[in-house]
Order: structure tokens, then C-alpha cells, then sequence
């Protein structure tokens, strides 16, 4: 099978779910064009009713896909850098995510948001924002941040289909990874946590781009004897409980990786569910290695130092392991 | 223009019909009967009822934190608009979105919304899927004279001029953003001049005659559903009551405009000059229209009986309906 | 001394940092009036020049603060609700927190910001956010959330002199408690916590509104000789993590009780912290007290549902204790 | 008007410290010697040299992405700004800004900003601080066709205008924005028809004429310094490279543009056009002007030679600055 990487992966479950359904429709800026790559070709196949290049307007266009979304369609709508969202986010938090609550479950919001995030190298402070920690205490959203073209692939599809706003989330630095995706209809559920790797010493439950990193780690330390469980959420709202529960029951000690800040942060939420419902199970404090508490800076040697690398992750392992 | 007598009579049972639920809401509200804050419209019947008269069933609005009247002449139900204002089970929302969100998709309602300038980008959304899906649906849009200050006023009107949406984004402008002079925050004196801004038109109506604005509404209807795009239409009117029930007694009467002013417009009454108009031009006999006045008085108080004896929600029904 | 509250602590806060220092101006929606109090009189005082209404423009006006403060000014910047700072995150979480580091240090940008947060009774999903979770995970920004009167004027005193962008969050619901408020120039310096009770057996980490709460459920238990400490965070950024931890380390045991939500919430971000650094102090699993993962609902019953009343905290403490 | 010889030359040197180190940036970012996204300003020279020409030291300016230009126009150091783009502790931000990110308080260049849009507010609230401390500095906001389609634009404008607030707003118009051409997302041809939707005086010029702006930027800042408010100023542009360096890789050449219409446009080339009417008026002699061009790429050689000796930030230095 081809190997395909993230940006295909994403163009495949647009095409084949834009196909599928007659309902959806992209907008967002240069999505004609495609700056990414992302959305290439996709006029050619949809035209431009459903292909849509809209203004320089986040606010008017991301809520024009929630009411695009009230009156029945069903978009698909980019925001280019997720910092961006930060100029619609009235229309994210207060609107799409509550509308539906509101309404006492009279209206369905089956909007798809897609952007990318993540420090990328240069983008600097404004345009390398980890910001889905910002959604994460909005009730109302679901958000999916893969960390391979299959998950993106499956996810995304799953995304489109879902009634409810979804946000995907794309790490800047992934375009080049690839793998082979499973063949016809893949699809993945929302909710589902993937284990990664398998393992018992520690397990390190990863995000998005830090998954990658830590399978790399967990190589490095097994030659050691040190078995490391590497574990994805794949999607943190919903978030699959369970079984990152359960990997600590087996483990007992517990590494979170993430790309957003140490304070108020995805790694924090994980770690206070632990803490609260695993905490019988655990035989060491809850380490978590994320970004400094900075904005990413843009100088290569100072983003380097900002963002989580593998050597954190390893060192906090190695803490726990007590070598 | 002939407006038919049905619609008259159409117009006119709106616009009685936002009177007596709005004043009936604001005593209600000053009674404490009412949880939460309360925004009547009282005094800018007309628009209401004038842009909604214009448009059929399928067709959509979006609307405000004053959004009853919008509501009300859109075809919303007293019943389960008293009952969601009341908190209860029985109301349009189940008692969980209240005077501030209020909903009724089989109407083509897509809410009132607390946000001020928030349903500008939903309701060019709205004409977007009707546009993107081919139907003709047509859109309407309710917002303030201070939202027209909000960015997505302006994101949502180039929006839609340039895509040709099927939208009418009508601004009832009543001088007044909550406690401060329109002319102390806003750069123009008329909304629809901003209109040029995006390239469609603009077009200033008196606010408290329903039969001008029906005639305007209906134009933009027509050039809406034509596919010919958006227009913006300014309806001139002033609300009798305060910014929210129950402002007086933080601010005192009359904080931040005259008694005389007040007054001035209470003489210019949308409902009084509808029945003048129908006087004068011997169109509807004074019966037919007392008869509108008691169907309605009885219709709200079926509604206060509606709301009062449903239930309130149980606790548990709180984590029910964030995800569909 | 005279019983103060929360409206007239705030009104002599800004009376007497803005006329202690004539860099100082104050904007918002309807300040002039003051919708909620908190600023009448102050135009008498101050003047129209610097006593301003905004325009319903949220992210023009608050944008407009941070290039006052760039240009030398204090700008005291009202947003009304908490809420509407979503039509304004990004000039809060891209421009305001960010420019400093961005400028290598060269802007300093000293805004007050103040809101109104929090569940008041039927204001429904858009008016009673819990916003600040969401502004935790951005580096450059101070955040206050005072629970008396007290500490309101001596912390918002604190935020006015402050050279950072500081966001003084305060409860819609306390508007009308009162206590004494110490003479002269009280200053409560941000980053510093208080014990607003000492206890032995469970520490409880209450912010905002939840304090007062916290303090009555401690009044009742002590009845049962469970000895409960009510530490108040104070300002959520710079965080006291000394002064939580060494609590902690007294008590083994430990509640967050906080009115934002669970996921993505202060009370996650403060788990974390602890089961990191004071996990070896801990006996039983850190409890979270926080409204449920739904938009507030307007209706009595519901609202009282969604936030966390002192039956929760009870009830968390008790299972702590096994009792 | 007349404009003295010292301004001539000023303008001439803003031009091609612009035209220089834009040409320069653009060799670099493409030979992958700089990081991040890089947005260079060549053909654009005129409206930035025109309307620093306007201003004094102590008025201040907003910038965007695409920021080099205005930075040198309002005086900025090239060897500062060089380092800083190469992201090395001696540039403006000790590298932790960037292309996207310079500042210089000492010379009133509030920022360089990476948000569309999102200088204006900053720009408006610059202009407020002088008037609230009653002082006549002015500021100048640059901003593009696409960002007059924000929000924030409009939010500003009306901000300014209510308050008479001492701000140019300067949109370079340049017909796009990224890879959308103006015309298929914006409503009106003319930006300047905007200024009307506030009241303030709209002028459009042409972009390429730094005479022309330089003209039209005095009165405006006369206006704004004796307290009449803020103007509007559309300079009608264009941008000779792609919209980042470095897209012609992903999108291939010309993939939304002709050919023919940037070659056209290189024919309107701002310094050739001033050299000309120099020439052609007898202002100045071509010696003089040489002398500049000279001058300018010895200050470029000097500037590079410092970013490449400057060090890079060590990773202690991360945590630095995020506090006052
Ligand atoms: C984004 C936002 N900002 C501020 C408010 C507070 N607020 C509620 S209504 C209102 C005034 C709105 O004025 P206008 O649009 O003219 O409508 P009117 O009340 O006059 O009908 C304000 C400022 C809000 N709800 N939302
Ligand atoms: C809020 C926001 N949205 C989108 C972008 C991505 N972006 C960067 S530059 C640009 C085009 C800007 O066009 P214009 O304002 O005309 O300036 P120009 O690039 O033509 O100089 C876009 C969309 C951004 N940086 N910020
Ligand atoms: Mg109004
Ligand atoms: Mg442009």
C-alpha cells in the first residue's frame, strides 16, 4: 500500500466525505488555493459553491458556518492557523458550542473546524499557539488532535459525520509523516484512545505531536529494559477515561506530553483526572512535561527551549523509573 | 404598493401581540415572577411586524437580546415563550435559554441571542446554506443601532454582498445602546449609510410605521429570493421602556434621557397610528381590530396559565442536550 | 469601621488609583452610568477624558487599551461580563499577553482589565461564563479573582499599579457582601494566598465566589471536629504554589472547589500542580468540586444544579474523610 | 505644496533601504539562511516612505506582516532588524520576535504585528493616549485590502472618528490577500468608500507616487495634530513578489496571477518613477541619488555582517521578558 502522509490525509476525507454527502461545503481563507496543500484540487472536483475562498473575517465566517450549520448544511470550515480562532472565538465558545444547550437540544450543530497548531519552527508567538487547552472547559465542542495521517484520516471522516461542532486540530510540524492508511471507508471513532505502544513500566499518555517523540523515547529506553506504554487520546473531548485509566492501573506511574503550556493546559486536565479517579493506582507523582510557560518564541534555539523534546520526556521517565 | 387585508390584519394581531406579551413580561419582571435580566421592546412594534409580515414560513430570522417581538411576529407561541421566560419545562427551550435565547427551528427561528452583533454571521450563514443548496429561502437579521459598532456587523454585510446571500439585515435603531446616546459612540447618524461601505443598499425606514416598513421589507424580500443579494434596511424607532426591566431603580427615572422625550414618541405609537391609518383610509372597521385586541388578550392569558402551571425542570435534566 | 461591599470596594480602588496616578484613564460600555455601580462618580471626578464609554465594540476597545498602555498610558479597561472578552481574545491572548515578550521586552504594557464572571441567577449560558481557565495557558497575563471586599480593593489597587496586563475578575453573585475594609492605602500584593481559615484535618483550595462557601461548609463541620482549611488563591497568575503546597502537607487531604468546569478548569490546573509536587503529602485522591461540563442554564433549579453549591463541597470533604 | 530637498532625499533613502533590504531578505528566506515565514514589501515602497516622511520621531506607527518596509521608513535600524530576522540576540527582540514581530519604542514603531487587522485597535488606542494626556503626537496605522475586511478595521474607525483621535489609517492596497484576489471577497473597489461608514474623509492615491502620498499624508497629519480627527488614506499598490517567500515552491509561478500583470506593474516602479521626475523636474542630480543607493547597500553589507557576527539567544535567555 501507498504511504501517504498527513496533508493527503486530510484531502482524502475531505474529498470522500464531501462526495458522500451533498450537504457539506468547505470555506476559509485560501482554501481554493490550498496554502497547505490541504484542500488542493477540491474546487475541481466540488466547484465553487462548495468550494469557498471567504474574506479576511473569522468572526462573519466562522459564524456563518454556525448558522449555515442551523439551517441545515453541513460546513467544513478552516481557520488556517488555530491562533486565528482567537478572532472568532465568541462565535466557537458562545455560539456553536452552547447553541444547541440553549435551544434545549431543538437545534444540531454539525460544523467541522480544521486547523493547524503548534510550534512549526519560526511561526512565532502569534501564529504557534497550542490553543486547544482554550476549548477544553467550553461544554458544547468536541476536539480530535491526531497524531498520524491514518488517525487524521479516520478521525476527520468521523469529525464531518458527527452532529455536533468538532475542532481538528493539525500540528505544523507533521506534514511529512507518513504511513499506510487502511483502504476504503476508514473510519475512527470519536472517544477512543489508542495505545501506541504497549509496555508496563510508565505509562505516557501523548498529544498530538508529542506522540511521535515519545514512541521515539520508548525505542530508546527498552533497550534498557525500560517498558514504556505510550498512549494516545486521539480526541480529548470526549475523552476515553478508561483506558487512560486503566494504563495507569497496569503502570502505575504516569508521564503526560504536551505541547501546550504547563499551566492551564491539556496536561493539567489529564493529570487532575488521574489524580482524582487513579489515584489509588499511582506509586508516583503525575509528571508532566509540556511547553515553558512563554510565549513560543521565534528564534530556533529559544523555540527549541520552549517546546517539550524528546529529552524531557525521557528525563521524566527516567525520574520516575528512579534512574 | 397594495397590502392586502389579511395581511393587515396579519400585522396588526403581530404587533398587539408583542404589546401585550412585552408589557405583561415587564410587569411580570418587576414583580420578581421573572428570573434574569429582561429586555422589552415596547414602543418598536412595527418593525417587528412589518419585516416578518414579508416573509413566508420557510424563511428565517436571527434575533437579539430584545428579541420577543421578533419572535412573536416570526409566528413564536406565547405559550412556550412565557414558559421558557418562567424557567419551565414547557417552554421552547425547556427552561434552559430563557428571555435571551429563545428558539423555534420549525418556525425558522434561529434564536434571540445575548450576544450583541451575534446573529449577523448566523443569519448570513443561514442564506448561505439556502444559497449553497440551492433553495430560496431568504433570511432576516434584527440587530440594534450598537451593534452596528460590533465587527461582525461589517464582516457579516461584505460578506453577504459579495456572495449575493439572501439576507435583509434590518437595524432597529432606537437611539440608545443600554444607557448611552447613540450619537456619543457611533460615528454616522444613520446605520444605513454603511451600507456603501459594502456595496448594497441601504435604505431608512420609519421604524414606527409598519405599513413602510412592509413595503420596504417586501422589496428586499423579493430582490433577496431573486438572487440579486443583501440589502440593509434602517428602521427609525425608540424603545418606551428602560434598556432592561428593572433599571430604574439602579439609575432613576429618566438617567439618560428626557421624560419629554420619552413622551414625545410615546405619541408616535406604531399600534395607535395603524389604527388611525385604518380610520382614515376605511380599511378595517375599529370592530375587526378590537376583536384582534381580545383574541389576544385571551391568547396571553392561556399563555400565563401555560407557564405557571408547567413544571420547572429537574436537576437532573441539566446535563441533558449539550451533545446531539 | 464602616461595612464596605464588593461594588463600593471597587468604586474606591479605582477612585484612588486614578487619582493617584494621572495616567490613568478608565473605558468600557456605559462607565459613565455604571450598569452594576462599581463606577459612579467617577466621571464627576475624572472627567470625560478620562472616563469613557465605549462603543459596543469589544475587540476595537480593548485593543485600543493595549496600544494606550503602549504608548504610555495606564488604561483601566471595563469589559462588563466576562463573556464578551470572547469578542476580544485575540487583543487579550495575542497582542496584550504576548507584545512584551515578543519586543524582547521593550513594551510593557500595564492595562487593568476588570469583568464581571460567574452564575448570578438567571443570565443563562452567554452571560455566566467562568472565563478565566481559558486565560491560564497564556503566558503574560495576571489573573485576580478576589472573593471580599477587601481583597478586591487591595488587589485591584495592586493590579492598577501593575506593569502587566491583569484581568480582576469578580463575581456577579457577591455584589452584595460586606465586611471591613482596613484605611488608608490597602494594598494586597498579587501572587500571595490566604488562609481565610485554618484547619488540620482537609485543605480546601476555594477560588472566587466558592470562598464564602467553603467558609460556611468549614463553620458546620467543625461541629463534627472535622477541622477543614480554606485557602483562597487570591490571583490565579502569579500563582502562591508555596502557600497550597504547604497546606497540603499540613492536611493530606484536598478539595478544589471552583465554579468554573471540570475539564480544562483552575481546579484542574491546581490538581495537577499538587499531584506533581505535593504527591508525596497526599492520603487520599484530590477531589474536585466544580460546575458539571454543561453550558449554565437560565432556569433556577438548572442553574442551581449546574454550579457547585456547599452540599458538593460537603459532601467531598466528608468522603475524604471517610465520614 | 512644496517639498524641500531634505525630504526629497529622505524619501528616496527610505526607498531603497526598502528596495535593498526587502531584495536582500527575499535572497535570504529563499536560500533557507532565515527561519519562519518571511513577507517582503517590494513595489510597496512609496506608501511607506511617503507617510513616515509625514511624521516626526516622536508620532508613532502600527505595521503588519508585511512590516519591514514601514519599520525603515519610520526609521528603524537595518542591522537591528537584520539580526532580529535571523532570530540573533542583537536584533530589536533579542530573537524572540522576528520578521513578523519587530518593535522599536524609542522610535515610536509600536510593532510589526502577525494578526491581520489587529494593529488598527493598537494604532486607535496609541492615538488615544496622546489625546488623553493632552499631548500632539500622531500615529500612523499601515494595514492592507485584505485587513479592511476585519472587524477590528471598522470597530476602529468609528472609535477614532467619535473621538476625533489623532490616526492616519493608511490601507495599502495592494488587490490581495495571500493568493485571493481583492475583488472576489471584498465588497467595494475602493477601500476609501469605508472612511464613510465613520465620517472621517476618505482620499485615495496612488501607492506608487511617493510624491503624491507624502502630499496627502501631510494634510492628513495637520488634521490629526490640530485635533480634526482621523483620515483615511487608500494607497492603490502592488506587490511585485509572491505574498510569502517561498510559495511559488508549493503553488508554482503565477498560480493566481498573470504574468503580464506583475510585469506590468514593475513598469510603475516607485524609485524609477521618482528618479524620473528628478530628473525631469531638475531637482535633484542623479549623483546625489547614486550617492544614496551607495550609501545604502554599504548600511545593508554593514547590517548583514552584523546579524551574521551577532549571536544567537542561548536557551537560558527562553524565560526572559513574559513579565515587567
Ligand atoms: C458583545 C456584547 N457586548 C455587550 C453586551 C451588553 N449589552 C447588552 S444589550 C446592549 C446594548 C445593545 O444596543 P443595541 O444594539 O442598540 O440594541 P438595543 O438594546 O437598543 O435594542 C449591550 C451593550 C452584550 N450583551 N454583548
Ligand atoms: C487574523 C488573521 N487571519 C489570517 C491571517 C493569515 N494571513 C496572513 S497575511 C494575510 C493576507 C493579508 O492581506 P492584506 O491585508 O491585503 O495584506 P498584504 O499581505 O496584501 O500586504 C493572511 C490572510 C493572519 N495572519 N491573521
Ligand atoms: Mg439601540
Ligand atoms: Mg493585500
Amino acid at each position: 500500500m501507498p504511504q501517504t502522509n498527513f496533508i493527503q490525509a486530510i484531502n482524502q476525507a475531505l474529498s470522500e466525505e464531501m462526495r458522500r454527502d451533498p450537504n457539506t461545503f468547505l470555506m476559509g481563507e485560501d482554501v481554493v488555493l490550498a496554502a497547505f496543500g490541504a484542500t488542493k484540487g477540491l474546487i475541481d472536483k466540488f466547484g465553487p459553491s462548495r468550494v469557498r475562498n471567504t474574506p479576511i473575517s473569522e468572526a462573519g465566517f466562522v459564524g456563518a458556518a454556525v448558522g449555515a450549520a442551523m439551517a441545515g448544511a453541513r460546513p467544513i470550515c478552516e481557520v488556517e492557523f488555530a491562533s486565528f480562532f482567537y478572532c472568532a472565538f465568541d462565535q466557537v465558545c458562545n455560539q456553536a458550542a452552547k447553541l444547541r444547550y440553549m435551544s434545549g437540544g431543538q437545534a444540531s450543530l454539525p460544523i467541522t473546524f480544521r486547523a493547524v497548531y503548534g510550534a512549526m519552527g519560526g511561526a512565532a508567538a502569534q501564529h504557534s499557539e497550542t490553543v486547544y487547552a482554550q476549548f477544553l472547559s467550553v461544554p458544547g465542542l468536541k476536539l480530535v488532535v491526531p497524531s498520524s495521517p491514518s488517525d487524521m484520516k479516520g478521525l476527520l471522516k468521523s469529525a464531518i459525520r458527527d452532529d455536533n461542532p468538532v475542532i481538528v486540530f493539525e500540528h505544523g510540524a507533521l506534514g511529512r509523516l507518513r504511513e499506510e492508511i487502511p483502504e476504503g471507508d476508514h473510519l475512527v471513532p470519536l472517544g477512543k484512545a489508542a495505545i501506541k505502544r504497549a509496555g508496563d513500566n510508565v505509562t505516557v499518555i501523548a498529544i498530538g505531536a508529542m506522540v511521535p517523540k515519545a514512541l521515539r523515547v520508548a525505542d530508546k529506553l527498552v533497550k534498557e529494559s525500560i517498558s514504556v506504554e505510550v498512549i494516545d487520546p486521539r480526541t480529548l473531548i470526549p475523552l476515553d477515561e478508561t483506558a487512560l485509566l486503566e494504563s495507569v492501573e497496569k503502570t502505575n506511574r504516569v508521564v503526560i506530553a504536551d505541547e501546550g503550556h504547563l499551566r492551564g493546559g491539556a496536561a493539567a486536565d489529564i493529570a487532575a483526572l488521574i489524580a482524582e479517579q487513579g489515584f489509588d493506582h499511582l506509586d508516583a507523582p503525575i509528571k508532566r512535561v509540556t511547553a515553558l510557560d512563554v510565549p513560543i518564541p521565534f528564534s530556533p534555539p529559544l523555540e527549541k527551549a520552549a517546546i517539550p523534546g524528546e529529552d524531557r520526556i525521557e528525563a521524566a521517565i527516567r525520574d520516575l523509573m528512579g534512574r | 404598493m397594495d397590502i392586502t387585508k389579511d395581511k393587515l390584519l396579519e400585522m396588526y394581531r403581530s404587533m398587539q401581540r408583542i404589546r401585550h406579551f412585552e408589557s405583561k413580561i415587564r410587569d411580570l419582571a418587576t414583580a420578581n415572577e421573572i428570573p434574569g435580566f429582561v429586555h422589552v421592546s415596547i414602543g418598536e412594534e412595527a418593525s417587528a411586524a412589518g419585516i416578518c409580515a414579508a416573509l413566508r414560513k420557510t424563511d428565517r430570522i436571527t434575533s437579539t437580546h430584545r428579541g420577543h417581538g421578533h419572535l412573536i411576529a416570526k409566528g413564536g407561541r406565547l405559550d412556550k415563550m412565557m414558559a421558557e421566560i418562567y424557567g419551565k419545562r414547557g417552554g421552547y427551550c425547556k427552561g434552559k435559554g430563557g428571555s435571551m435565547h429563545i428558539v423555534d427551528f420549525s418556525l425558522g427561528i434561529l434564536g434571540a441571542n445575548g450576544i450583541v452583533g451575534a446573529g449577523l454571521p448566523i443569519a448570513t450563514g443561514s442564506a448561505l446554506a439556502a444559497q449553497v443548496a440551492g433553495r430560496d429561502d431568504v433570511t432576516a437579521c434584527f440587530f440594534g443601532d450598537g451593534a452596528s459598532n460590533e465587527g461582525t456587523f461589517h464582516e457579516s454585510l461584505n460578506l453577504a454582498s459579495v456572495w449575493k446571500l439572501p439576507v435583509i439585515f434590518v437595524c432597529e435603531n432606537n437611539g440608545f445602546g443600554e444607557f448611552t446616546p447613540m450619537r456619543t459612540v457611533t460615528s454616522v447618524s444613520d446605520i444605513a449609510v454603511r451600507a456603501r461601505a459594502h456595496d448594497l443598499p441601504g435604505v431608512i425606514v420609519d421604524g414606527n410605521d409598519v405599513l413602510e416598513v412592509f413595503k420596504v421589507a417586501s422589496e428586499a424580500v423579493a430582490r433577496a429570493r431573486a438572487g440579486e443579494g443583501p440589502t440593509l434596511i434602517e428602521c427609525k424607532t425608540y424603545r418606551w421602556e428602560g434598556h432592561v426591566v428593572g433599571e430604574a431603580a439602579i439609575l432613576g427615572e429618566y438617567a439618560y434621557r428626557s421624560k419629554e422625550e420619552v413622551d414625545s414618541w410615546k405619541l408616535k405609537c406604531p399600534l395607535i397610528r395603524f389604527e388611525k391609518w385604518c380610520a382614515e383610509n376605511k380599511k378595517i372597521d375599529a370592530g375587526e381590530l378590537q376583536r384582534i385586541v381580545t383574541e389576544t388578550e385571551k391568547e396571553l392569558d392561556e399563555a400565563i396559565a401555560f407557564a405557571r402551571s408547567s413544571e420547572l425542570p429537574a436537576a437532573s435534566e441539566v446535563t441533558d442536550d449539550v451533545f446531539a
